[in-house]
């Protein structure tokens, strides 16, 4: 895919990394959700195959002004949402990433020996989805840097997909990550110029 | 319709094309005329498909549908699901011979049974394919010819032994699951009954000679299901839940050779010594099966004598389940 | 009003919506996360119907083929090995002419075994007797599940609603989900007139001979026949209804004009239109073709649409192997019989869920000498090395 | 043509029938018991209706062809129970018991025989002899509104039954009283009459002549009378009432049932018995040489109970006397009593004697008819208008023979006054043999018994009591049936084809869809259904009703 080609349909394409049980697919479908919400046309899809827990997971998301009708895979991701940093070691995370995208990653600190070219959020999402979720969730507080640090939706429109999409998870799962997007939001918001 | 018996429906009724002598024919009708008119048929592919649907002309005088040869079991669920969600108690009756009941059929069978279906499946014993040509089966007896298991220089028939499938329904916690034969209709109509009483999936095995396969004269066809019986090497069993609840007691233990000896599919084995080791093979599985029923000693209503009673004006007809079910 | 949903739950609302009394189901991937939320709805008594676990797909076609029978209304899913274990009862609902909905969620068939979208699945059964109507979105798929039942039932068909596996089943996307009100406006009552009833008794299934089985078969035939202007009027009827139609039996994109159309079916199709937008700004007289109904199939309509065509490509996710592209061949039939002599290129690609990016597309639409060798088909070009070549042209200048 | 739905039924368009090579007919047959019947009593009947508590029908089914059940339930020898098919299953039907307690019932309830036709003839007959040949004939006759009159010698009915048969077997009291239901039908009996040929020629249509044997043959060897009787005069002397004073032993010769039945009254009387017989036991016999006891075995068996003694294949060469008194008789082996022309002529093994010691001795050797004032009639013919029967012409000299006898000529004597054939054909139906029965059919049942007396030489009281009421159903119930239908159902069952219609009271076979595959037949229990050869005229359905 070139770029020309995305400036045709002004897609924003995101990809999502994680493992098996960590909420990845979820956090695309929340993304894809958030979008909608914010009155984007969007679309959410697994990386296909086979669930396995503690697996590698991909799953990705484009978001449009226009209707969406490719339904092929995504290979030129503007931003990568990582809930596993130890999964830079094995798996080629950043392929296909376009210059100037965003890194989202689920660590303290940026490790080392990583292309200057990329923008670059880290945070310890993991030890702030236990606090509020009491399991260590990383997807919905990487949600909330994504949103921060592109602006590509909004933090009410995300904190709505949690309400919708979790709903059936009982009302203290949808305040917990409301307060874990919160938290990942307000962490990464770009220091004032 | 037919209405020319007035003492039963002939739900299966004249006019198909069986072979003269047909153990099929016979058991099911009596197994759909003690069950009656209302209620469902569901017909695996087979004998008794073929000859009672032939060419636009039907035997049937109830609701009878056939698809395929495996999916009897199958179907009925879909049916008896449909039932169930319309408040509706139309009994449900599956019809398959051994072939679509102990080897191709054998998996929807196990799967309706699971799910528990509320329907009785009725499996016609004759041990072969017959619809075919008389090919081996995983019911056919150990030693018998058929046109796949032929007897040669270096085979005495099936080498293998017929499987025990009603142990293997019973294993599914099975509410009801009984052998019976024609021979013994008080017996068959008490389990006819009986299986109708139940809610839940039921099965019954009935051995149903045939003349064509088993290579017997077709008058012979009640007296070769009685011998089986006799004989122990066909035991006539209830299991309720898994549990053995009732056996047919042997009032005497005729030897096989009785049994064997009108059937020309057991021909060969009278010819030479090889044979006659597996003659004394035979006994000795009718010995094993009546010592795994005590057939000689239980202690039960019937034996081989008394079942066999006949009584001035009959043993009653065929009034029948459906009617049971509806008091209940 | 729209909402975003992955596909397989759409179409499990669709279902729902048309309020089948039995599903019976195995499961398969991708088919599974449509049967799961069906188990949902019936566990909560959203839906009130008989949730039946079958034992295998073979068991679910049966148990919703006497079910059928049995005057309910029903539903199953399945795909690629699942609905070539179901082979042998597709036949037979068909025959018995019962008219059973079932969702395909296509994919490929082993070996080697692959759980990814392709055609071969469905392509497969394509002679069974079922109606076969490929969609390209999630919501064309809540659409067609529900114009499935009532082509059905109005025609005395089974319906197979194919859906692309993955590509659709597991992607979400805004769907607009109609209203019961909406739904029960559209789909009548399920009334089926040889249900098996001891009221009126009636043997079904009976065996044939050959002085009458062929005539079984001419009125299946005819039945298929008379159902694509039913298919095509109840699309326009669902549009006058719920405000969106897909194309009836076809679906044109930018046939206007078009010297060079593409051919295909399902989900393959968004990135076509893509492409055939990016191609038609830069003033190439490109089209495409959606093939929504492959059973029965829509000759003299594909004539008519490809009439003035100049060149003709198929692309589609299936092979009879040994022989090539199956609706290639079907449309050269079809245009021989009509007197067209546009040569058709048959492109099979796609298979086994190799993707089929705007590259590919865009490569399929321009000329090669691969297409002038008057090749009976080819396979469409890898969108990996299409990509490398794509980069090394743009790095080299 | 391309139904998706077939029409239930349709294919009974389809007629099986053609397939057929054999077809099944229902046939009702002759059982066994029957068919060797002297009486030819229909007792597969009777037995069906007593084990329905049909009393009474069961009364006049039987009384349809021997109108003495309560006399022949005591003393016939049933050989109906020896031909028994159940013989094969586990023990003979009792029928001769179900036989007495009928007659003793219809004695206790008083029933009445009815006529048959309601129309009285004009006709009259005459018959000699109201025995049970004479009585049998005349019930007949009457019951069918003919005039009947009777004439006998004797100053009581019954012949034979009435003089010569003991009490312990037949109480006199049960002989009269069926003598008297005879009679009640209008019938005119003239006792202490001697009637010649001329007024029975004068005043008659037709004369039957059932005189009997009332004259007993004579031992030839020994001319003197003292210390000799014959058999029938004793038996007549104890039935008068007479004294009878005897020595402490006696000898009785002859092997038939009335040397038996001497025997066994002296036994009663305190003295002991030995039988002389020169035939073989029962058992042993010979049975071209004609050499079996012609007395019956269960006779002989209670005989020895009572402490008979016998002495088989043995003769009397003389008498052994001391001046007039009697000591003895010397036996011999015999070889053969009567030879080859069928004259007495015994033939003794020489060193094979042995004495008997005894006072008195008693000739059971055969009785014949007394034909004084019928010398003319003894040889006339039915051309003639007369008929002649009972012991006086049959071999057999049993009563139920006797009955037989009366009732074939009263059959045969209504046809020539009808001028019609008599309908009345029995043994002409086939016979069915246990073999073509299915007797594993049937339960196995202990055959009931009426009880014996212990004390029974005490005195004359009748030995064997009548069986119970319970008892008399179930014992009736053990009858097979054979080769007629008791509606067991296992056509109706076992039929693939549906061919096999139950209407009330029986079965239709249905030709059109009949594959004759045999099962019918094969698995009746009675033997009722044959296999026959198809014929193009058999199409219609035939019917076991």
């Amino acid at each position: 895919m070139t770029m020309e080609n995305k400036k045709v349909t002004d897609l924003r394409d995101i990809r999502l990394h994680g493992r098996g049980g960590q909420g990845t697919v979820s956090a695309a479908a929340l993304l894809a959700l958030a979008a909608f919400e914010d009155g984007f046309e969007s679309q959410a899809f697994p990386k296909f195959g086979s669930e396995r827990r503690g697996a590698p997971v991909e799953a990705y998301v484009r978001i449009s002004h226009t209707v969406i009708r490719a339904h092929n895979q995504l290979y030129r991701p503007d931003a990568v949402v990582i809930q596993d940093a130890g999964l830079l070691r094995s798996e080629p995370l950043l392929e296909g990433l376009t210059p100037g995208g965003l890194i989202v990653l689920n660590a303290a600190e940026k490790p080392e020996g990583i292309d200057d070219d990329f923008r670059w959020v880290c945070l310890p999402a993991s030890q702030i989805g236990e606090r509020h979720i009491g399991r260590p969730l990383p997807n919905t507080v990487l949600l909330g840097a994504l949103a921060a640090a592109t602006e590509w939706v909004s933090l009410t429109a995300l904190e709505q997909a949690i309400s919708n999409h979790l709903a059936s998870k009982g009302e203290a799962v949808v305040k917990a990550n409301i307060e874990a997007v919160r938290e990942g939001y307000e962490l990464s918001k770009p220091n004032p110029p | 319709m037919d209405n020319r018996d007035p003492f039963r429906y002939n739900v299966l009724t004249s006019g198909h094309r069986a072979c003269s002598g047909c153990g099929e024919a016979m058991a099911a009708r009596m197994v759909t005329d003690l069950v009656g008119p209302d209620a469902i048929y569901i017909n695996a592919t087979g004998c008794l498909q073929v000859f009672t649907s032939h060419n636009q002309q039907s035997a049937w005088q109830a609701p009878w549908i056939h698809s395929v040869f495996a999916n009897a079991a199958a179907v009925a669920s879909g049916v008896e699901a449909a039932l169930r969600i319309k408040g509706k108690e139309t009994p449900v009756v599956v019809q398959a011979g051994d072939g679509g009941t102990f080897d191709i059929g054998l998996q929807c069978l196990s799967g309706m049974i699971e799910r528990g279906h509320d329907v009785l499946f009725v499996c016609y014993d004759n041990e072969a394919y017959m619809n075919t040509g008389v090919q081996r089966s995983g019911s056919t007896p150990h030693a018998v010819r058929t046109s796949t298991s032929p007897p040669g220089q270096f085979s005495q028939g099936k080498q293998e032994l017929k499987k025990d499938v009603i142990s293997i329904i019973a294993a599914h916690n099975m509410p009801y699951a009984a052998t019976a034969t024609i021979a013994y209709f008080p017996d068959l109509k008490a389990k006819v009954e009986k299986a109708m009483r139940i809610k839940g999936p039921r099965f019954l095995q009935i051995l149903s000679p045939c003349p064509l396969g088993w290579a017997h004269d077709s008058a012979l066809s009640v007296s070769v299901s009685r011998l089986a019986v006799e004989t122990g090497l066909f035991p006539l069993v209830e299991l309720e839940h898994g549990e053995l609840t009732g056996v047919m007691r042997l009032a005497e233990q005729k030897p096989v050779e009785e049994y064997l000896r009108p059937q020309g599919r057991f021909k060969h084995l009278f010819a030479n010594k090889a044979g006659g080791v597996e003659l004394r093979h035979l006994q000795a599985l009718a010995d094993a099966r009546i010592r795994r029923y005590d057939l000689l000693n239980v202690d039960t209503q019937w034996d081989t004598e008394t079942a066999m009673q006949s009584e001035r004006h009959g043993r009653g007809g065929y009034t029948v389940s459906s009617a049971v079910r509806e008091v209940k | 009003m729209k909402q975003l949903l992955e596909g397989s739950l759409a179409v499990a609302e669709a279902v729902r919506l048309c309020l089948p009394q039995v599903v019976a189901a195995y499961p398969i991937t991708p088919q599974t996360h449509i049967i799961e939320r069906l188990a949902q709805h019936v566990a909560n008594g959203e839906l009130e119907a008989e949730f039946i676990n079958a034992e295998s797909e073979f068991g679910a076609a049966s148990i919703v083929l006497g079910a059928v029978a049995a005057g309910a209304r029903s539903f199953t899913a399945t795909a690629s090995q699942g609905l070539l274990l179901m082979t042998e009862v597709l036949y037979n609902i068909a025959g018995l002419r019962l008219p059973v909905v079932m969702i395909c969620a296509n994919r490929a068939v082993g070996a080697p075994i692959n759980i990814f979208s392709d055609h071969q699945d469905s392509m497969s059964v394509r002679d069974a007797g079922w109606v076969q109507l490929y969609v390209e979105t999630n919501q064309e798929a809540v659409d067609t599940l529900i114009q499935a039942y009532r082509i059905a039932e109005a025609c005395g068909l089974p319906v197979m609603v194919c859906m692309d596996g993955f590509l659709l089943t597991h992607t979400f996307e805004p769907v607009d989900l109609p209203t019961q009100a909406m739904v029960d406006g559209f789909l009548p009552p399920f009334q089926f007139s040889r249900t098996l009833d001891p009221v009126r008794p009636m043997t079904l299934g009976g065996a044939s001979e050959a002085d009458n089985f062929q005539e079984y078969r001419a009125a299946q035939q005819a039945a298929m026949e008379d159902a694509m202007p039913v298919i095509e009027a109840f699309d326009a009827e669902f549009n006058e209804q719920f405000g969106r139609e897909h194309g009836g039996l076809l679906q044109p994109c930018h046939l206007d004009g078009a010297e060079t159309v593409l051919l295909g079916m399902g989900s393959l199709m968004g990135v076509v239109r893509d492409v055939v937008d990016k191609l038609r700004d830069q003033g190439q007289a490109v089209g495409a073709l959606r093939l929504r109904c492959f059973r029965p199939f829509p000759a003299q309509a594909l004539a008519r649409y490809l009439a003035s065509a100049k060149r003709i490509i198929v692309l589609e996710k299936a092979i009879s192997i040994g022989a090539g592209g199956i609706v290639a061949a079907e449309l050269r039939a079809a245009l021989h019989q009509a007197g067209i002599t546009t040569p058709v290129e048959s492109v099979i690609g796609g298979l086994g869920g190799r993707d089929l990016t705007p590259d590919v597309i865009e490569a399929l639409f321009q000329k090669s000498s691969e297409n002038e060798a008057g090749a009976t088909f080819r396979f469409a070009p890898d969108h990996k090395s299409l990509t490398r070549q794509n980069e090394e042209a743009m790095n080299n200048g | 043509m391309a139904n998706l739905e077939i029409e239930p039924g349709s294919s009974t368009a389809y007629h099986t029938g053609d397939w057929s090579i054999e077809q099944p007919v229902y046939l009702d047959k002759w059982p066994p018991c029957s068919q060797v019947c002297p009486a030819s009593e229909d007792i597969q009947a009777w037995l069906a209706l007593a084990s329905e508590k049909r009393w009474q029908a069961a009364w006049r089914k039987l009384t349809e062809r021997n109108p003495f059940p309560a006399t022949m339930g005591r003393i016939c020898y049933h050989a109906c129970e020896s031909a028994c098919n159940r013989n094969h299953l586990d023990s003979a039907v009792n029928i001769h018991a179900i036989e007495r307690y009928l007659g003793d019932m219809a004695i206790a309830q008083g029933w009445q025989h009815e006529s048959v036709d309601a129309q009285p003839q004009t006709q009259s007959v005459a018959i000699v002899g109201a025995g049970p040949a004479g009585l049998s004939c005349a019930f007949q006759l009457a019951r069918h509104g003919y005039s009947v009159t009777i004439f006998d010698a004797q100053d009581a009915p019954g012949g034979t039954l009435h003089s010569a048969v003991p009490n312990y077997r037949l109480p006199s009291s049960v002989l009269a009283k069926e003598i008297d239901a005879i009679l009640d039908l209008g019938i005119t009996l003239h006792l202490n009459t001697r009637v010649n040929e001329d007024e029975l020629h004068d005043q008659f249509d037709l004369v039957f002549l059932a005189i009997g044997t009332q004259q007993p043959r004579q031992y030839r060897g020994d001319s003197s009378n003292h210390s000799v009787m014959s058999g029938l005069d004793f038996l007549r002397c104890l039935n008068r009432g007479e004294p009878v004073s005897l020595p402490k032993q006696v000898a009785i010769i002859g092997g038939g049932n009335t040397a038996i039945d001497v025997a066994r009254c002296v036994r009663r009387l305190g003295a002991s018995a030995v039988v002389v017989c020169a035939q073989d036991p029962h058992g042993s016999h010979h049975r071209d040489l004609a050499t079996e006891m012609p007395a019956s075995l269960t006779e002989v068996i209670e005989a020895e109970a009572e402490g008979v003694q016998l002495i088989y294949r043995a003769g009397v060469r003389h008498l052994v006397r001391s001046g007039e008194h009697l000591s003895g008789v010397e036996i011999a082996h015999v070889e053969h009593v009567h030879d080859r022309k069928g004259n007495f002529n015994p033939r003794f093994f020489d060193g094979t004697e042995e004495f008997i010691a005894a006072g008195l001795v008693i000739f059971a050797i055969g009785q014949k008819a007394d034909w004084q004032g019928l010398e003319g009639m003894s040889q006339a013919n039915e051309s003639e208008g007369v008929w002649v029967g009972g012991d006086a012409v049959s071999k057999s000299k049993l009563a139920a023979t006797a009955v037989g006898s009366g009732y074939q000529a009263a059959m045969s004597m209504m046809a020539n006054l009808s001028g019609e054939i008599s309908v009345y054909q029995d043994h002409k139906k086939s016979k069915v043999a246990y073999r073509q029965m299915q007797l594993h059919y049937y339960p196995r049942q202990p055959r009931c018994e009426g009880e014996s007396l212990e004390q029974r030489l005490d005195g004359f009281n009748e030995v064997v009591t009548g069986l119970a009421d319970d008892d008399a159903v179930s014992e009736a119930k053990r009858c097979l049936s054979c080769g007629v239908c008791f509606e067991c159902d296992n056509c109706w069952h076992f039929c693939p084809d549906a061919a096999v219609i139950k209407k009330e009271g029986g079965y239709t076979i249905d030709y059109d869809y009949c594959k004759g595959c045999g099962i019918c037949a094969q698995e009746c229990p009675c033997g009722h259904i044959d296999m026959v050869g198809r014929s193009s005229e058999s199409k219609s359905p035939q019917t076991s009703l």
